[in-house]
């Protein structure tokens, strides 16, 4: 491509590299420049998110930015597509919405003298996000992952309490076993292939499948990596980190984790999945019917986990485990439409479980600190915000209609219809048992919440003030529910164009 | 244009005003000034209600959800009959609660929700396909809870919260059924006489549809108490305060039968169902219902409990006379509906009144209980009667069509066994509704005159239990243009 | 003759009628739902149904070394890891035992990709040897990303270990460990070699290009320098020329610098703008434009972070 | 089992490797042994790479007297990709032990078992 490129496409790799140097410039100043610095870095990456979507959107294509001045497949490579851009724009967006909303927590939970490095953390931890999302290259996917995944364990660990170390350390293991089975599958893949960026790989991928060659190797990467990338993002059975993590980090941390990084591995999962090993390939190797297994395990032992739970905190992260079984249902389905409703999926639980666990955090300040339900007893009378937060987060998760829920089951649900003949009911009566359970545990505890009996003495006239910061976030992050859930059509036509894109 | 304008105004203004109450709660301190106000939010409802139904029919679309999926209101003869219902009952249930929530603390909180079930069940009445149904359905389950648990007793929430989640549950069912049809190319509006028929996408899968078919009505059934899914009423009613159990039992349980209607007559079509397994497990449910429902309100002791079991058995009486599946049993289903809407409305104001002015819950200490308040007790006798059936009241109508219309369906057994047990359930029904008024007029020795003395409530609460009994009444002499109404619109949906 | 059965409660009869009666509720009870009853209250304060379980799992806690249970369990847990190691050596060989051929010249990743690395990496960028090449210009970006990990991964160690002044002075007094007893011969041996590791440190790093070695290598000799000559003299001689601040303004600068040197390099490169980025000569020192920079930037670094390891896990500050 | 098993005989080396450390890691309980296990996997990774790299009687890849020929040196992306996987298990290995050093601090002991039971009691004494 020797015709001079539109500045804008320059936007994907200067947020990047901004938050990188954002990352890097935070080591030796005190904590409060390190929070602005963040803030602004997280909101001009928005801008550029949004502006690079728009323009990808208006030119109908996606375009592809080497990294240096060599083109694939000798040099590093970032593309962006609407999918990508999107992505991107949203996950900026919860992750400026959740530290605005956890900000005043982040300066009580953390000593005052390492708040830089926390925001260095979140620094890098969005750089990553955005590479991963971005990436074109596989080698540049696994080397950020790592510190993505690095990143997040500081988030968790950040509030030295016993709790929040061993759900680092657990977290550390669990990742280091996906990234091994990742790295072991990517060397692989390039021994068989001898490419690293997507493109080239997928055509020497095609020629091999075509000619029957390594098909052996070729099964056992596919599963190495969709494995290694599963366990990362907490998958069902390799989830028990995940309660205390979530449970017992900053709130910020928590939604942050919750919402953006489990997800980021199952878009670099999609990623490969259609950029590398091409769809046809994967449906072939019965992969991904494993995926869809465990995805309904997930979906109901996710659920049952969260009714068995007795603080607020564990619900709240046991439901994404749930969520997580959604998505890889989804995947599951082998159908476009499936990929479209995980995809739509990850939107949806990315924006309501950043509200859900701000409402909680809100919620339980003002019942003394207290995780446990009875404390939380009519809690909302005293942090109203908090308290219609929780209630819009919950509605959406049951799946009430106009809220962005629903439309992710209907997505689902209709997609599963189009499915494989085997698949089609018992993912209908898994959805439908999930979503009841759903439906319990989301709605005893807003019962709860709005019942103000036997309320204890001590929490009888506690008022919180909520700063604008926090109503800020909470407030448009209702907003985004609600929109998506309005406006939900040329969302997944974009979707879908992106899915395109990819091929 | 101007419907929809209209439709919203009647759906937005009492949500409004209910949101309005409930922000500014206690606010408000002159109690005149403040019911006034409310009635007139009602009143104001009511009459855009009827303008809407003087309406040609129509059908407009609010917002479109998806590109496939609208959120459609409607106007057709259905909705006239159940929203002028609703807004009949909701209406007097208000001015009968002005009076009765004086000895009830947070009132400001009860009303509130009170006028948001309404904007939503008119939402509910209008709805124009499944989704904006199921929509509806959802936020009249949710805003209604805090109806049952007014009183945040112990019992009030484990009350409310069994009612919340037999409702979701049922809802849920009912969804992805919702589901099912709408990938089915069942989003699309209701049609008289339902189209699942002309689908295409029909043909192959007809198995899994029944069954599909069989979830909703179960899952809408539980919202009117159908057998399996019935256990919330009897636990919801006796703890809500009494003008919010009449109208829990007058129009929100018949919300699940409007919804069961849209499903089978409007969106699949009643020939889809007859002759299939569907309709004879339907029909065997509500038999079932009938008849345990008449059961355990014959054990009952507990007045408001009695009714609520009644409540339960009466219901099935308009979902068996759906499940027949003929004209006949429709117009006998419908105008059961509105009888029993008007009959238990009133009971249920009678046994607010009774615990309102003194305090008696069960049914032995209403001995004697006609000397003290004449008027009502004869209010209670009256509908007591409609509800039995005898002739020339109107619950004799309705039972008398429900039974042809079982006759006329030819099924070997359930032709004969559903009269019986009809007739079975309306003896039970005397058997427990009657005795209350007898002992109340003639306690017998042991009652001492002396200490007697009038306890006849005010108007406020003598008003609707007046109207609702010459409703009840007068529907039985002149049942003429009103059955003809309700056959026209049997013979809009069955062919 | 009709007589009660004795657990008539949980008879199945019993359930059903109950069911009928609408009685059974299926939520009470069975999960955290109840709300508070009176009876629930002690006192004032709320009433804390954790308290109930506390002892269950305080009991089994006590336990676990006698419960037959968990003895069992670990005994399948051993086994099954065994298993579950042999299966995935026995895939893992499957997969191997089909892969190309190892050492053959026309083998998949000998390709063009490899192959202009080898032709053409010399005139392209610049610098003889073509691993330093392929990392630091071709795939420039991976290498960035490497050096935040390493930089991330040192920030997370400090949010792990660093402790304030005056805990690291409380420390002082129990822990006699911290500086080192004055060894003579130590002392000598280590004056002598930390120079020269310095200096061969330096070498690599600076003939990254030219020959086996690089930022990361000759910054973790330089490190190691550092740490021997800290093992030997302890901290208070070593603040002298490197404490904290230093480091910190080290890393940054570095750091800094490399991310500003990698911007240009983008966005010229993408944007197909001559970098006026002299070459050099091939094999002179001055040459492979900003592959000397970059090397030194990242040896910078490199050598920071091992120090700083060090000197956290030892003593919790530089 | 296929045809090239003793011809790859350093990759098969490395996958035994890398099944022993992936288990260590995974299943042991105690964290020492479990950073053992991880520096194993990697490390049979990076072996993986290096055999994969390497060609039958080619110079490695760093031009002596200007020789710039497709057949004189062998393939430089692996022994990249080895460099870069060694910094990041130094840096994970570095995060791995300060985790480590930090729970036995707190608990006094490496058993990650016993750190949870004792975990559990304290919060609940």
């Amino acid at each position: 491509m020797n015709l001079a490129r539109n500045f804008v496409e320059n936007f994907p790799c200067f947020s990047i590299v901004l938050c990188m140097v954002a990352g890097i410039l935070s080591t030796p100043i005190k904590g409060n420049h390190a929070k602005r610095i963040t803030l602004l870095v997280v909101i001009l990456v928005t801008c550029m998110s949004a502006a690079t979507f728009l323009y990808v959107v208006s030119t109908g294509t996606s375009f592809v930015y080497t990294m240096g001045k060599y083109p694939a497949p000798w040099g590093n490579e970032i593309r962006a597509g609407v999918l990508e851009t999107m992505l991107a724009t949203v996950f900026s967006l919860v992750m400026l919405f959740s530290l605005l909303g956890g900000m005043d927590h982040v300066f009580k939970d953390i000593p005052e003298e390492k708040i830089n490095l926390y925001f260095i953390l979140v620094d890098l931890l969005l750089s990553s996000l955005l590479a991963i999302i971005y990436t074109n290259d596989l080698f540049t996917g696994y080397v950020f992952v790592e510190i993505n995944t690095i990143a997040a364990c500081g988030m968790i660990m950040i509030r030295k309490i016993g709790r929040s170390l061993v759900a680092a350390t657990r977290y550390m293991v669990m990742s280091l076993i996906g990234s091994g089975l990742f790295l072991i599958g990517l060397a692989m893949l390039y021994d068989i292939t001898g490419h690293l960026l997507m493109e080239n790989a997928h055509l020497v991928m095609n020629q091999l499948v075509q000619e029957g060659k390594y098909s052996v190797p070729l099964l056992v990467i596919i599963s190495f990596i969709t494995v290694g990338l599963a366990i990362k993002s907490g998958l069902y059975p390799f989830h028990s980190w995940m309660p205390d993590a979530y449970g017992y980090s900053t709130v910020s941390s928590s939604s942050i984790l919750s919402s953006l990084v489990s997800k980021s591995y199952i878009i670099l999962l999609i990623k490969i999945f259609y950029r590398v090993i091409g769809f046809d390939n994967i449906v072939n190797s019965k992969i991904v019917d494993v995926l869809f297994v465990f995805g309904l395990a997930g979906m109901v032992m996710g659920s049952v986990g969260a009714i068995m739970a007795k603080d607020i905190y564990r619900m709240i992260a046991f439901s994404s485990v749930a969520q997580i079984g959604y998505v890889y249902m989804g995947i599951g389905l082998e159908t476009e439409a499936g990929m479209v409703a995980a995809i739509f999926h990850i939107l949806t639980h990315a924006i309501t479980k950043s509200l859900l666990f701000l409402a909680a955090k809100g919620l339980n300040n003002v019942s003394g600190r207290k995780r446990v339900f009875y404390a939380l007893q009519g809690s909302a009378f005293r942090n109203p915000l908090a308290g219609v937060a929780f209630l819009v987060g919950s509605l959406s998760m049951v799946g009430i209609p106009m809220l962005s829920g629903f439309i992710s089951k209907l997505l689902f649900a209709t997609a599963a219809l189009g499915a494989a003949r085997e698949k089609v009911l018992i993912t209908l009566i898994v959805l439908a048992v999930s979503t009841i359970l759903n439906a319990i545990y989301f709605l005893h505890t807003v019962v709860r919440i709005y019942t103000p009996v036997h309320v204890p003495e001590e929490f009888k006239n506690v008022h919180v003030r909520v700063s604008k910061g926090a109503a800020l976030a909470v407030f448009s992050l209702i907003c985004m529910n609600f929109i998506l859930g309005l406006l939900s059509q040329p969302i997944t036509d974009l979707i879908q164009v992106g899915i395109a894109m990819f091929a | 244009m101007t419907a929809m304008y209209l439709f919203l105004a009647a759906m937005l203004l009492p949500m409004l005003s209910g949101l309005f109450l409930l922000f500014f709660q206690g606010k408000l301190k002159n109690r005149t000034l403040k019911c006034i106000l409310i009635f007139l939010v009602m009143a104001l409802t009511a009459g855009l209600t009827v303008r809407l139904m003087c309406f040609e029919d129509y059908q407009l679309v609010l917002w479109h959800l998806t590109d496939k999926l609208d959120i459609l209101v409607r106007m057709d003869n259905m909705t006239r009959l159940f929203a002028g219902m609703t807004v009949t009952a909701w209406t007097l249930g208000g001015v009968f609660a002005f009076e009765y929530m004086k000895h009830e603390e947070k009132e400001d909180r009860y009303f509130g929700f009170y006028l948001i079930v309404m904007g939503v069940l008119i939402g509910l009445d209008h709805a124009g396909n499944l989704i904006t149904l199921y929509l509806f359905f959802e936020l009249m389950t949710l805003s209604s809870l805090p109806l049952v648990l007014h009183t945040l007793t112990h019992d009030a929430v484990m009350a409310g919260l069994k009612y919340l989640f037999y409702s979701v549950a049922g809802a849920f069912l009912a969804l992805f059924g919702i589901f099912y049809l709408y990938a089915h190319g069942a989003g699309l509006p209701f049609c008289e006489g339902g189209y699942l028929m002309v689908l295409d996408a029909y043909s192959g899968s007809g198995k899994m549809t029944l069954l599909v078919l069989m979830l909703m009505i179960v899952g809408f059934g539980t919202k009117a108490g159908m057998f399996p899914l019935h256990g919330w009423l009897p636990t919801a009613h006796p703890v809500a305060p009494a003008p919010a159990s009449a109208v829990l039992s007058g129009i929100i349980t018949k919300s699940g039968v409007l919804a069961i209607i849209r499903v089978v007559f409007y969106t699949v079509g009643a020939d889809v169902l007859r002759g299939s397994w569907v309709q004879y497990t339907w029909m065997t449910l509500a038999l079932i219902t009938v008849f345990m429902g008449s059961m355990m309100a014959y054990k009952e002791q507990v007045l408001k409990k009695r009714l609520a079991y009644s409540t339960v058995s009466q219901v099935s009486y308009i979902l068996f006379g759906l499940s027949v599946l003929n004209q006949d049993g429709m117009v006998g289903a419908l105008s059961h509906f509105v009888f029993h809407s008007v009959v238990k409305d009133c009971l249920f104001l009678v046994a607010g009144v009774i615990i309102y002015k003194t305090g008696k819950k069960t049914v032995k200490e209403l001995t004697g209980i006609g000397k003290e308040m004449p008027i009502t007790m004869w209010c209670f006798t009256l509908v007591s009667i409609t509800l039995v059936g005898i002739p020339p009241t109107s619950g004799f109508i309705s039972k008398w069509y429900l039974a042809e219309g079982s006759l006329q369906t030819g099924i070997g057994g359930y032709a004969w066994f559903g009269p019986v047990v009809l007739l079975l359930s309306a003896m039970l029904t005397a058997g427990y509704l009657l005795p209350i008024s007898i002992q109340s007029f003639f306690p017998g020795e042991g009652y001492h005159y002396q200490e007697l003395r009038k306890k006849e409530p005010n108007l406020l609460m003598l008003i609707p239990m007046l109207l609702f009994t010459a409703a009840a009444v007068v529907f039985g002499m002149f049942p003429g243009r009103f059955l003809g109404f309700l056959q026209m619109t049997a013979a809009d949906v069955i062919r | 003759m009709s007589r009660i059965r004795d657990n008539y409660e949980d008879s199945l009869w019993n359930r059903l009628t109950k069911w009928v009666n609408g009685e059974s509720d299926p939520f009470a009870g069975k999960m955290e739902m109840e709300p508070l009853r009176e009876a629930d209250y002690v006192g004032d304060s709320v009433y804390n149904p954790e308290r109930l379980d506390k002892k269950k799992v305080l009991k089994y806690l006590e336990d676990t070394e006698k419960n037959q249970e968990i003895r069992a369990f670990r005994v399948l847990y051993n086994l099954s890891s065994v298993a579950l190691c042999l299966l995935l050596i026995a895939v893992l060989l499957m997969a191997v035992s089909y892969l190309p051929v190892l050492g053959d010249p026309n083998g998949p990743n000998n390709n063009e990709v490899s192959a202009r690395y080898v032709e053409k990496g010399m005139e392209e960028s610049g610098a003889v040897n073509m691993v330093t090449n392929m990392i630091l210009s071709y795939r420039g970006f991976d290498t960035f990303g490497e050096t935040c990990v390493l930089f991330i991964a040192a920030t997370c160690v400090i949010i792990l270990l660093r402790k304030s002044e005056e805990e690291i002075e409380n420390a002082k007094e129990t822990d006699w460990k911290y500086e080192p007893k004055p060894d003579a011969i130590l002392q000598k041996i280590t004056l002598i070699l930390v120079p020269v590791i310095f200096l061969y440190g330096f070498y690599i790093i600076l003939n990254g290009h030219l020959s086996p070695g690089g930022g990361f290598s000759g910054g973790a000799t330089v490190g190691a320098g550092l740490i021997l000559y800290v093992t030997t003299f302890g901290f208070h001689k070593t603040q002298r020329f490197f404490n904290e601040k230093t480091y910190d303004m080290v890393k940054v600068g570095a750091l800094s610098l490399y991310s500003v040197t990698m911007i240009y390099y983008f966005y010229t490169g993408a944007n197909l703008i001559e970098n006026h980025i002299p070459l050099g000569t091939p094999g002179d020192i001055l040459s492979s434009g900003m592959i000397l920079p970059i090397n030194i930037f990242v040896g910078l670094e490199v050598a920071c972070t091992m120090y700083a390891f060090f000197a956290l896990f030892r003593r919790g500050g530089m | 089992m296929g045809p090239n098993l003793w011809a790859n005989i350093d990759e098969v080396a490395a996958v035994i490797l890398f099944g022993i450390g992936f288990t260590t890691l995974l299943l042991h309980k105690n964290m020492i042994k479990k950073i053992i296990g991880l520096n194993i996997m990697d490390t049979a990774v990076y072996l993986f790479l290096a055999a994969m790299g390497y060609v039958d009687n080619r110079l490695a890849p760093i031009v002596e007297n200007g020789v710039t020929d497709v057949d004189a040196y062998i393939n430089p992306i692996p022994s990249g990709l080895v460099l870069t996987g060694i910094v990041v298990s130094v840096s994970v290995t570095a995060l791995m032990l300060s985790l480590t050093i930090r729970l036995y601090r707190k608990y006094h002991s490496l058993d990650l078992d016993e750190i949870l039971i004792r975990m559990q009691k304290e919060e609940l004494t």
